[in-house]
């Protein structure tokens, strides 16, 4: 068994899991009840706010915050919302309530719109915010000083165009193609989208799409969805083209149940580790990595930096403000690379990997 | 010894007064014809999906998509035995999802995992069921002796149960390694998912309880008065409690094929399963309130919701259509298969 | 008869509920207690309580609406979809789609005879595909000036006060209204109660229990357009979650989950009880996950006291 | 000889009414004991207190001479005692075989499994001394109600071989739904079952219970009031006793029977409906009381409910005010001026957990309403003064129904149609389990209306009530008006005169 993912969250596997059927109750009924720390003036309450760490990619993503909290030894406390924004949205104003404001919060919004409402809810509480992937075109960090920080994405275009040539390449470069989107309005999912469209013009007609369908990034949407092309084009399909390596694993799920794994060539995008082992073992085509610990960190370091008064954000450029984050594309050739060039992070470089600011197409 | 018995001519004609013999009798009399086919329909509008489907589609009756279909069934058929016992008693069970998440993370926990050190194989199985049992248990305990409405029982307990499972993993995923599980779901014997012949059995086992066990006869009892079953001296309490431990068991078997299945294991892996699960039931031809239905019409309800579900896909119906598709065939389903003589109040 | 100091203290149990939780998590957590943060779990319950003041006609009756979750989303489509070109005619709009869907559950249950539970289930089906179809399956941005000029009613602030909370405390008053001194409710009571004897009694049942449902539908809609204003959106799965918390309200409130006893403060109640164990469990610390268990928990304890089992015989 | 089955001095009291009242009643082994008497007057509590579902509040119980508690059915079943109910308690999910052994199937379990084989050939036994040819594997949905009611015979008689002891059969109106070949089946049964058990038979059908019955009983009110072994003893006498003194005239208010108006209220022509009554024709005049005699099975009950739009009618005609009416439902019936003061009290008449006020003006809502709200006020006046005029005992307006006596609770529901202002009020059994003084207010009140001009058609609890109280009588038998009787003030027929048509 290759190594286990270690879990820690501020907590050791050991005590946090026992496993066997007495944990299922015991686990719950011991609730740990830690008293707080009264908020004083000078500690920040750091938090992450994801989607669900049911996706390893958003697990990642949290550990990245935990990992940098650890460095200057504040409390960390991760949010989800589960696909629901109202819960979202009401949990963040509740951890600024009780932390008086002194909140930096790193956070990836279930919906494009709830941005903008979380922006507004840290300028009214003083705390200090970096959204990830999702925000409305209109809504810039620059336009709220100090409060709004920064905007971090990466450009889906450029990776996922080169990330479905490598999924033709896969298959010989002719035949068709399913692909899986995630929640339609999400940024991402439509950058994702856009770049697969590009490939396929680009391939000349050779490769069609059967079908699309969105999953909203959930694994068992994807499963199910997948199970029905199958029935529905049979052998039709050459490839499988996943928004999310999440959707990828449960699409690679449904081809193992009709025995195609490996067979039918599947992609996806995050990096997860799971969805890496897949290309080692020749079922996934290849997966884009992001470096979710990198924007759990620095998503963090930075807001930090500016609460601490290091820096002073207003001053900083614009490709500083909302920028693009490296992203490598992981095939079965540079799997090797990748996975032994995991660079260390240094949270005080805290632009490092930043590669040019955000553009804003169509 | 000639079982012809006295068949009844519908409509004894009642003689005008002085002459002959005039039948008067109170309650429903002559059997009109066609509620003798009422428990029929669920059969018939089966039958008329698949025809239909296969007109839109060649396909749907390929090989490869039967057995997509059973495999597809296999969990919705196991829940559904837990799920007929406890309606077949006029209760209801809102648990299903609490007590399969519980019981899949527990699963995913106990063999090879990513995430914690313990890899026991098949014996997760029979544990992941008694856990299950366990909350059915308590389910079934909260209701009778608490005296509360198996609703909010099993609301409650279903709240309680996603709780567990999301609190034990931390809302994380636990990936499984282990084959010996995943055959439960990918082996084929005989061409077929070893998750069909499971589920094949527990539809045996349910056959079997329903028709030759005391507590089978006795659900019925309960479910069509309570009264005449507490006169005829039946157990009522323990009656209710061993029920709802049924169900937990099955529920704790659809956890451990879920698991089967997705080769993972996290607190919302049956989220819509509770839903669609009371429908299956109920187009199948088991009434809510009790008392009338049985486990082989929940059969029917599975196949029938879950070939509408197949038979949209390959005719291409958007997804987003799709429950509006099932919402529509719910409503004709119940409203043929409902025996509504008895019912004058329907809640 | 129940000891008259046992059925009063029943009767204000959710009330008392609701104080020692304040009392505990804010003793806790002194910042529980800030005006700002009990104005804001206060406006935060409101959209709740809005969704299951509906339901509480249908409980009372002896039903149960299922339909509400995907006809707040619906709403919360109409508006979005039509709000840039229609202004502030989209919200009557949006509600009216939520009172047509709740008329059709109310019409399926009684003309074909349906049992609420699965006739409110297929209509939702329906009405999550119509809510799909009018956002052509995404959620539909609300730009901020049509919100500021159609929305500042839900939004907004008067005195201090959000706006939600306004909106929650009229609705309140007006249902409360419809329940206690209009025909409609007297009727909704009774049936619920002895539905035998309403029918006996000469009086056209199924009107008022379409009624019931048709305002179940209606309310639900107001929650949606509410929804949309604080999210600045429309989606189809904007109500996601919120149809087992709006029943759970009604009964920790102590409303009789078998109908005829009941009432909608008990609702705004519940609402609150049911939102501030949700946050309080922050505050207190309480993993996000084990929320659940305790909600769980809490729900199945709050039934057996509040039930008044001297009434019902058989519990099924 | 040592009585098999003996109650000595029980009394049972349901809130308001005293059902049994120091009754004494004792079966010897391998007689058959005939129980007559009115309705309401105790028999069945007494077979439901032989048989465990009734606790007596005073007096006991004894089998073979000791005295015994009998605490359910089933603890009544083990001590031999086995009883076939009025209303048919039979499953029809259930198969024969499954109803007949409900409750005790562990005589049939192989490995913890019911053999079906095993319990459908013991049914098939039990079927046999009903001749009753059926498959025992039938659902009992399936079989007709003459069937089923055989069937439930069956279960009682599976006791006979299965107890070692004394074996006690409770039949209570086991014949009211059969036809005559099979009452002629069901002696033949009794007959030979006497050797091994003794036999308690309740029915209306007085020659019946003299036919086969070695001693009779007669209760009134409560009380036995009559014992007599049955060879000695003649129909007349037997329903002298029944009915007990000649009640003087004014306990029905006969002096105040108005002499019917020519003013036709509601006219029915041939109206029928499937297996309940057929052909049935009246017209009813305004202050006019139209009594219905007739019973269990004769089709009175169903015809109340179709003249009150409750259940609908297959074939006739009804004029209401001149006017042709046709009902889809009991709201239909109630704008036309019709009301049902029903007889089940509890869950058809009132809601138990609304006020006395709110339950007056349930059926006339919108006449307390202006501009949507309800008028308390007005409410609470109009309910004060029914309560005055009716002298209903309540605390206050507000008291909740459920609270109050039985006799009470039928004058609120006759205050209900007052408030509503119905024209005519169809009374189904409307002193059924009150007490004997509030009977009197009930009988005072149906004065008041048929003076006020209201018409009213009476189901009544006792044949007396009915001729007391109506100017016409329609006695009923089987479905059909066999004969119509008038009863002017001071000519009324007397019972036995009709109990010839209604048997």
């Amino acid at each position: 068994m290759s190594g286990k993912r270690t879990l820690s969250l501020g907590t050791s596997r050991r005590s946090f899991l026992q496993g066997g059927a007495g944990v299922a109750i015991a686990g719950s009924f011991g609730l740990s009840f830690p008293r707080p720390a009264i908020a004083n003036e000078t500690t920040w309450t750091l938090a992450n706010s994801l989607r669900s760490l049911a996706n390893p990619y958003h697990a990642t993503f949290a550990k990245g915050g935990a990992d940098f909290a650890k460095t200057i030894d504040a409390k960390y406390e991760t949010l989800v919302t589960e696909g629901n924004s109202e819960k979202g949205i009401s949990d963040i104003k509740a951890l600024l309530q009780r932390t008086g404001g002194k909140l930096i919060l790193n956070v990836d919004p279930n919906d494009s719109p709830d941005a903008r409402v979380i922006v507004d809810e840290v300028k009214k509480a003083g705390g200090y915010v970096v959204t990830q992937w999702n925000k409305p075109n209109d809504l810039h960090p620059w336009d709220n000083n100090p409060n709004y920080v920064a905007h971090m994405s990466f450009d889906g275009v450029p990776a996922s165009k080169k990330l479905a040539q490598v999924l033709f390449k896969a298959f010989g470069g002719e035949g068709g193609v399913v692909a899986i989107g995630g929640i339609l309005s999400n940024v991402p999912a439509i950058e994702r989208k856009q770049g697969l469209d590009m490939a396929i013009a680009e391939s000349g007609g050779k490769v069609t799409l059967l079908d699309f369908q969105p999953a909203d990034w959930n694994e068992q949407k994807a499963f199910d969805a997948t199970q029905a092309w199958l029935t529905r084009f049979g052998d039709k399909i050459k490839g499988v083209f996943a928004a999310n390596d999440d959707m990828g694993l449960g699409a690679l799920e449904a081809l193992r149940q009709a025995g195609l794994a490996g067979k039918v060539p599947v992609v996806g995008l995050d990096g997860i580790a799971a969805a890496v082992k897949a290309v080692e073992a020749g079922e996934f085509a290849g997966t884009v990595a992001w470096d979710p610990l990198w924007t759990g960190g620095m998503g963090l370091a930075i807001p930090y930096a500016v609460a601490t008064g290091k820096i002073d954000i207003a001053k900083e450029p614009k490709e500083h403000r909302e920028f693009y984050g490296t992203s490598t594309i992981v095939t079965k050739e540079t799997v090797a690379a990748f996975k032994s060039g995991g660079s260390k992070l240094d949270f005080n470089d805290l632009w490092g990997k930043a590669t040019g600011q955000i553009q804003y197409r169509g | 010894m000639a079982c012809c018995g006295r068949v009844f001519t519908p409509g004894r004609s009642v003689s005008h007064s002085g002459m002959g013999v005039a039948l008067s009798r109170a309650s429903v009399e002559s059997i009109p014809l066609w509620t003798r086919w009422r428990s029929w329909t669920p059969v018939a509008v089966l039958l008329a999906l698949c025809v239909l489907i296969r007109l839109f589609s060649p396909n749907f009756l390929s090989l490869s998509n039967l057995v997509g279909l059973l495999n597809s069934a296999s969990i919705p058929l196991v829940l559904s035995m837990g799920a007929t016992f406890v309606i077949l008693m006029g209760s209801i069970d809102l648990s299903i999802e609490g007590i399969v998440a519980v019981t899949a993370v527990l699963v995913s926990l106990l063999v090879d995992n990513d995430v914690s050190s313990y890899s026991i194989g098949l014996f997760a199985v029979p544990i992941a069921i008694l856990v299950g049992g366990a909350m059915g248990f308590a389910n079934g305990v909260l209701h009778v002796k608490l005296k509360i409405p198996s609703f909010m029982t099993t609301l409650g307990v279903g709240f309680a149960g996603i709780g567990i499972a999301t609190t034990v993993l931390g809302g994380f995923t636990a990936r499984i390694s282990d084959q010996s599980i995943r055959f439960l779901s990918l082996g084929r014997v005989l061409g077929l998912p070893v998750a069909a012949w499971i589920a094949f059995g527990a539809v045996l086992l349910s056959f079997l309880v329903q028709e030759r066990t005391r507590l089978g006869r006795w659900l019925y009892a309960i479910g069509t008065d309570e009264m005449t079953a507490r006169h005829a001296g039946i157990p009522i309490e323990k009656t209710r409690i061993l029920t709802f431990t049924i169900a937990g068991l099955f529920y704790g078997l659809a956890g451990v094929l879920s698991v089967a299945q997705f080769g993972q294991g996290h607190a919302l892996i049956s989220q819509g399963r509770l839903f669609t699960t009371v429908t299956a039931v109920v187009v199948g031809g088991t009434s809510l309130s009790g008392g009338v239905g049985s486990v082989l019409n929940s059969v029917i309800g599975v196949f029938v919701v879950t070939i509408l579900a197949n038979g949209m896909i390959l005719m291409g119906v958007a997804p987003y259509v799709q429950q509006g598709v099932q919402g529509l065939l719910i409503i004709v389903a119940v409203t043929l298969a409902l025996d509504r003589s008895r019912l004058d109040v329907v809640k | 008869m129940m000891p008259a100091s046992r059925e009063r203290l029943q009767d204000y149990a959710p009330l008392i509920v609701l104080a020692a939780l304040v009392f505990a998590i804010g003793i806790y957590d002194r910042s529980f207690f800030s005006s700002s943060n009990l104005l804001t779990i206060v406006a935060d319950t409101m959209t709740l309580f809005l969704m299951a003041s509906g339901v509480t006609f249908v409980i009372m009756i002896g039903g149960i609406d299922l339909s509400v979750q995907s006809v707040a989303s619906m709403s919360s489509c109409v508006l979005a979809v039509s709000l840039s070109h229609l202004g502030f005619a989209a919200v009557p709009l949006a509600i009216l789609g939520g009172a047509v869907a709740g008329t059709a559950g109310g019409l399926v249950s009684t003309k074909l005879r349906i049992p609420s539970f699965i006739a409110t289930l297929a209509i939702s089906g329906v009405v999550t595909s119509v809510g799909f179809w009018l956002s052509t399956e995404r959620s539909i941005n609300i730009s901020a000036e049509d919100s500021a000029k159609s929305l500042s009613w839900a939004v907004g602030e008067a005195l201090g006060v959000p706006n939600e909370i306004w909106l929650g405390v009229f609705v309140l008053a007006i249902l409360s209204a419809l329940l206690d001194l209009t025909p409609f409710g007297r009727l909704v009571r009774a049936i619920g109660s002895q539905e035998r004897a309403v029918m006996a009694s000469g009086i056209d049942v199924n009107r008022t229990k379409i009624a019931a449902y048709a305002l179940s539908g209606t309310m639900a809609g107001i929650a949606g357009v509410v929804m949309a204003a604080r999210l600045g959106s429309g989606s189809p799965t904007l109500a996601n979650e919120f149809l087992l918390p709006a029943i759970a309200c009604i009964v920790v409130g102590g409303t009789a989950i078998t109908g005829g006893v009941g009432s909608i403060w008990r609702t705004f109640v519940g609402a609150l009880i049911v939102q501030v164990v949700r946050i309080g469990m922050t505050f207190v610390g309480v993993s996000a996950f084990a929320q659940q268990i305790v909600f769980g928990s809490i729900l199945v304890a709050a039934v057996a006291i509040t039930m008044d089992r001297s009434k019902i015989a058989v519990i099924k | 000889m040592e009585p098999v089955l003996e109650i000595k001095g029980v009394s049972v009291s349901f809130p308001g009414v005293k059902a049994l009242d120091e009754v004494s009643f004792s079966v010897g082994k391998g007689e058959v004991v005939g129980l007559i008497g009115e309705n309401g007057a105790g028999k069945s509590t007494v077979l439901k207190v032989l048989n465990g579902i009734y606790q007596p509040d005073s007096g006991g119980v004894f089998v073979d001479g000791a005295p015994v508690r009998i605490a359910s059915p089933r603890d009544a079943f083990d001590k031999g005692i086995a009883m076939v109910f009025q209303e048919q308690l039979i499953l029809p999910s259930l198969t024969v075989a499954e109803n007949i052994f409900l409750g005790r199937e562990e005589e049939f379990l192989r490995y913890g499994l019911i053999s079906k084989s095993r319990m459908n050939a013991a049914a098939a036994d039990e079927l046999r001394k009903v001749h009753l040819e059926v498959h025992p594997g039938r659902r009992c949905a399936d079989l007709t109600f003459a069937d089923r009611q055989m069937v439930e015979i069956a279960k009682a008689l599976s006791l006979d071989g299965r107890i070692k002891g004394d074996v006690t059969i409770l039949l209570d109106e086991p014949t009211s739904m059969l036809e005559k070949k099979e009452i002629d089946l069901l002696f033949g049964i009794v007959e030979d079952l006497k050797q091994r058990a003794s036999i308690v038979f309740i029915s209306h059908r007085l020659e019946e219970v003299l036919a086969i019955s070695d001693r009779v009983y007669v209760m009134r009110d409560g009380k036995v009031v009559f014992e007599t072994p049955a060879k000695d003893a003649t129909v007349k006498a037997l329903h002298q006793h029944m009915v007990g003194r000649q009640l003087h005239h004014e306990y029905y208010r006969e002096a105040r029977q108005a002499a019917p108006t020519a003013v036709p209220v509601m006219e029915a022509q041939g109206l029928a409906r499937r297996n309940s009554f057929s052909n049935v024709s009246f017209t009813l005049h305004e202050g006019e009381i139209i009594g219905i005699a007739g019973v269990i099975g004769s089709g009175r009950e169903d015809l109340a409910k179709c003249l009150a739009g409750h259940k609908p009618i297959d074939a006739g005609t009804l004029k209401v005010g001149g006017k042709l009416v046709s009902f889809r439902a009991a709201h239909d019936a109630a704008a036309c001026g019709i009301g049902l003061v029903p007889s089940e009290r509890k869950t058809e008449g009132l809601v138990a957990t609304f006020s006395v006020a709110e339950n007056m003006t349930l059926a006339a809502l919108p006449k307390f309403v202006s501009n949507g709200m309800i008028r308390f006020g007005d409410e609470e006046k109009i309910a004060h003064d029914w309560i005055v005029r009716l002298k209903i005992r309540t605390p206050s307006v507000r008291t909740k129904v459920g609270s109050l006596s039985g006799g009470n609770q039928q004058k609120v529901v006759l205050a209900k149609w007052r408030v509503a202002g119905v024209r005519v009020v169809i009374l189904d059994h409307p002193t059924r389990g009150i007490d004997v003084g509030a009977k009197e207010d009930v009988y005072e009140l149906v004065r008041d209306m048929t003076a006020e001009g209201l018409a009213v058609i009476l189901l009544g609890d006792t044949l007396e009530e009915v001729i007391g109280l109506s100017s016409r009588i329609l006695v009923m038998r089987d479905g059909e008006i066999a004969a119509t009787f008038d009863a002017a003030r001071g000519k009324k027929p007397t019972q036995v005169e009709l109990v010839g048509y209604m048997v």
